[in-house]
């Protein structure tokens, strides 16, 4: 789960991080008293879940009210990468002498959190991995004894010169990690990490995501979830435990397994179709799940059919099939469905299909090349 | 032969008495597999029930489990929030084969349960992984019994379903497999395509390789250096997920094209430079095995 | 360092584990009042340093008010083990079921904290490691992960059956664990850990001791010494940072380093002399210590004759004979002094003793002889 | 031949500009150790100034240290707070023998410090220890350079000023070492009795061992059984605290008899069933080692 810059502050600040205040402006109004109240130059910042926010005129220093009162509303309202921006960060503005890049984030590899930091920060980070790989240190946090002080202090040495920054940096970078452990991070980015010109090292913006595998043991983070930022179809999905991605085409997919739907969709695209989604039903065997699965695709006005693709295993086919059936009768779906059906208690899932009305191909490849046919001549 | 499991295999199902557990042990019961014990804290003592009157010893504790019975391998039915405990668990008492099952592991979890497992040289397969079958022989997790059959091919896959999918066409046109393994679809996995790609390359059976891929990542990618250095028998691909757009989760935790990189087309890139006949759809599987085998 | 009973159930309580409610009394009033407030049969409990308080009487059960005044008499004032007794802890007495053991200590050998658990509670664990060791489970914590959650169970399987009681226990295992090292304790021991008939499990005896070395850390835990409790010669080493153990003998010692002390007592007595005491004034070249040490040793009235044995490493000899000169002049010593001094800086060391009239050894037995000559004859 | 130090010895001074550090730095310079590097976070890039001139560099990491000037020892004189992190850090640096003069670091913090060091293969001397010199070679700790001479015997104590007091009569009495070791008095020490023991086992030149033991834990039965079992070359022994009192700590926080376990009285005990000549004074070590080299 994304958060926002603000909430990823609060979480950075309450681990001792020295970040500078700032306040949340739903409206132009909101932005300007929240301005007039620090006094002198403000930051207005766009709160969206996405990257390339200064690019895309998301970030502005406003120096007067009448700044201040301008860009809240230019960004208010504003799009940026399909968010649209609902909320802005007040916060004053810092002298900035120099700026770093410090991140954690998950591994693959390592299998474990590994720190990036970069005495050029500021900028996107992958533009300087690729420019000046050298200007980039990596550090692998063995799980087994946590990030160690002599590790922290060989981070901030690749910072800084001055002593006294080294310090600093070797603080934040522990109390980072601290942060990223007790919050169930799977990625923490400060950029940049600022020194003032009086020689403070301070975090200024930072990005977050929270595993979502761990938010069980947060019920606090939860709170963070903004639901405004994701559409409707993907909390539905979310609250019904279905993986749901939206896509552009036409074909809906109903699927269980993420490698199978992937595969279903790329399917889709191989004869010709364009995929409305990626869903997956999971491994669970609820007619329930199917329900919902249902009532998500159809509300993606872009869906001409319907292409259920099932393999049985955990899955069971009778389970699906009369999820099928009572969804047909509960809800209104209007465009077709076509369904492959197979694998565990595929006789009984048939027979059950059989009995509505439905019939079923054995093959994916039958089932899509139909489906797609269909969403073509619908 | 086969790999991972076989005749040998001596198997504890830690969370029997589970919903998915109970009926998953059931199913490997029926398939032939030695469960020789089964573990849910609280419930030592009691009896699981199997099939034809079959009855497998409930324990407390892995620990107990080994010492009564000899266990070698463990499969992981334990729900999200102890599961990462249950494979320390299995792991301590020696458990050489862990294989977790369940999906949605906390990350910072799995990240220590993988490091206790390399501190004790024990494998964990998974998590988020559909487990492994060596037809004929032993199912440990819960690939379908009834799509397998015996034969030289090896099968290799982050992903369930789409697994079956390969093997059933594989299987409907009568190649065999000695073992098909699913690694897991999370960010952390245990065991990757170059450890199963050693085993099967040690395995004297394995006369060919499916390798079924995904988006996210780059162990596909280091896997296709593997085979071109160190592999003598040919290897068939394939990768999900060319139609998944950037920055998304696709479903399995791991299955994430981030920035410009895992992406399903420098994955199909690296297996065809590696020598690696890529399959357009699962159903081309079947004929570039068949011309592997046959070559 | 040593901490009382009741100061380690405050340690257990915050950590969580299930201990009952108890107040100090330092008079049979106070006991009184607060027996009075529980209400019921209360225990009232001597807090000593000191193991064995039960068989020197000092821990009674007390169902009325009059037992409660009289037990309180008895024991307050009681000398248990050479501790005077000025605290008792009155405690609501518990309807015990069974009783079980449960520490964790730093086991030298496994270079780590070590659990040992006996469903043999209530007894010294000793004697149960004695006459049936099988009751006894040894669980050795490895540090890179800390105690793991099937551990816990572990242990706790080896003292319940019940699954009610397994579960309650091994989470008290675990909030142990977290006292020993958010403390920095090197032993904690509950004994009894007990079950209820109700079925509860909970600690309603402990003995706790913390890592000198690391109360600089835990500046809370300081508070705890109770300067009552140990001989004010210690107290005072202990701010002058010398190690300092009172003996029953007339020799009186002062060396530098542990092992040669422990050395110079051996041979005092292997000369037929018996050392007063074991003062060990480190490694340090500070006169000041010297002059501490002398204080402390003067203040023990047996002394007859104080033996001063310094081998010069990072000591300095000249350091210790300013020590000795400056002592002399500055406290009045009535025991004679007998010296040697030797290894780094010996010669301006037995310079600057001998412009004060003192003259000094070369050999450690050579001293030591005559210091037990002149014990003898003082 | 000695052993842990000698002319290969490239020492790195953890703790170089502080009192301790800078003092001793002197003393192993003038022994005529290898000082090639120093370590003092925030003073990088400065010169320490050692005897007749010479100049060692200082970093502001071991780490650096190494990589500039190749050491492979370490020598620990930071304050207590931050030693076992000094440990740790130089265990990181690759340092293989990382000798920790340091009294007073809290116990868990040991720990952790001596199970780094086991998962890196590095050996850490100490803490709360003297050192280790090799006559004629190489000083690395405080042992004072001019009681010690070249000769044929090996010298291990947990003791400091204990060892010296030892030391100087084999050099009075004209019998010298190969290398003397002081183990440290601590609870948890890196490198105890039987690794010391092996070491001169495998030292060609060492003929006979003296070896001083005090109360506290059961290192020395232990190293008794091994020189039983392994050792072809004479041990004479010695054990401090017969005098010392149960439950009492002895300066050292490993001094301590704990219930009726770790007396003086046992140590001897195994020590003579070992067949290791126990001496009853300081002194008597002499005469005991005398004989046995000429046995």
């Amino acid at each position: 789960m994304d958060i926002h810059e603000y909430q990823a502050k609060e979480i950075l600040r309450a681990s001792g991080i020295p970040v500078p205040p700032g306040e949340i402006a739903t409206t132009p109004d909101e932005a300007v008293a929240i301005a007039e109240a620090y006094g002198g130059t403000v930051v207005v910042k766009a709160q969206v879940h996405s990257g390339g926010r200064g690019k895309a005129g998301g970030v502005k220093l406003a120096a007067t009210t009448s700044e201040v009162r301008e860009h809240a509303e230019n960004i208010l309202g504003m799009t940026i990468s399909g968010f649209t921006v609902g909320k802005v960060l007040v916060t004053p503005a810092e002298d900035i002498d120099t700026e770093a890049y410090v991140g954690v984030l998950i591994d693959r590899k390592a299998q474990a959190a590994t720190f990036i930091v970069s005495a050029e920060g500021g900028i996107d980070i992958e533009e300087v991995a690729h420019s000046d790989p050298d200007a980039i240190h990596r550090l692998t946090v063995d799980p087994r004894y946590g990030l160690m002080r002599h590790q922290a202090y060989g981070l901030a040495n690749s910072l800084y010169e001055d002593p006294a920054l080294v310090k600093q940096a070797a603080k934040i970078i522990h109390q980072l990690y601290a942060a990223f452990t007790s919050s169930g991070a799977s990625m923490i980015e400060i950029n940049p990490l600022i020194v003032t010109v009086a020689g403070e090292v301070k975090a200024i913006d930072a990005k977050m995501s929270l595993d979502d595998s761990e938010l069980f043991r947060h019920p606090a983070l939860l709170e963070y979830r903004d639901l405004s930022a994701e559409p409707a179809a993907e909390t539905k999905a979310r609250e019904a435990n279905l993986s749901y991605v939206k896509l552009d085409g036409n074909v809906g997919c109903c699927v269980n397994g993420a490698g199978l739907a992937m595969a279903t969709m790329d399917l889709v695209k191989y004869y010709g179709g364009e995929p409305a989604n990626f869903l997956d039903i999971g491994g669970s065997s609820d007619p329930e799940k199917v329900i919902s699965a249902l009532e998500i695709i159809t509300s993606d006005s872009n869906v001409k059919v319907i292409l259920i693709n099932i393999f049985g295993g955990i899955t069971r086919c009778d389970d699906v099939a009369r999820g099928i059936v009572e969804a047909t009768t509960r809800i209104d779906i209007e465009p077709p469905i076509v369904i492959r059906l197979t694998g565990t208690n595929d006789k009984e899932g048939l027979a059950i299909l059989a009995e509505a009305g439905f019939s079923a191909f054995s093959s994916m490849d039958d089932v899509v090349e139909r489906g797609v046919e269909m969403a073509k001549a619908g | 032969m086969a790999i991972l499991v076989g005749d040998d295999t001596r198997l504890v199902v830690q969370g029997i008495t589970g919903r998915d557990g109970s009926f998953h042990t059931l199913q490997m019961m029926e398939y032939g597999t030695a469960v020789v014990a089964g573990v849910t804290p609280g419930k030592g003592g009691q009896t699981f029930e199997g099939p034809d009157g079959a009855g497998v010893p409930i324990f407390n504790s892995v620990d107990e489990a080994v010492a009564e019975t000899g266990a070698n391998t463990s499969v992981v039915y334990v729900p999200p929030a102890f599961a990462a405990s249950a494979i320390e668990e299995a792991v301590d008492a020696e458990i050489s084969l862990v294989v977790a099952i369940t999906e949605g592991i906390p990350v910072q979890d799995m990240a220590r349960a993988h490091a206790f497992a390399r501190d004790h040289g024990a494998r964990v397969l998974g998590p988020n992984c559909p487990g492994v079958i060596s037809p004929g022989k032993a199912k440990v997790g819960i690939i379908p019994g009834n799509i397998v059959t015996p034969g030289p091919v090896g099968v290799i896959s982050r992903s369930g379903t789409l697994t079956y999918e390969a093997v059933v066409h594989l299987t409907n046109a009568g190649v065999g497999q000695t073992t098909c393994v699913g690694i897991g679809g999370d960010t952390l996995i245990g065991t990757n395509f170059v450890d199963v790609l050693e085993a099967f390359a040690d395995d004297g059976d394995t006369e060919a390789i499916v390798m079924i891929g995904e988006i996210g990542g780059t162990d596909e990618q280091e896997a296709a250096q593997w085979v071109q250095e160190n592999l003598d028998i040919p290897v068939v691909g394939f990768i999900a997920g060319q139609t998944a757009p950037p920055g998304r989760r696709m479903g399995h935790a791991g299955a994430i094209i981030s920035g410009s990189s895992g992406t399903a087309e420098e994955k199909m890139k690296a297996f065809e430079e590696s020598g690696i006949a890529v399959a357009k759809r699962p159903v081309d599987i079947v004929g570039l095995i068949q011309s592997a085998l046959s070559a």
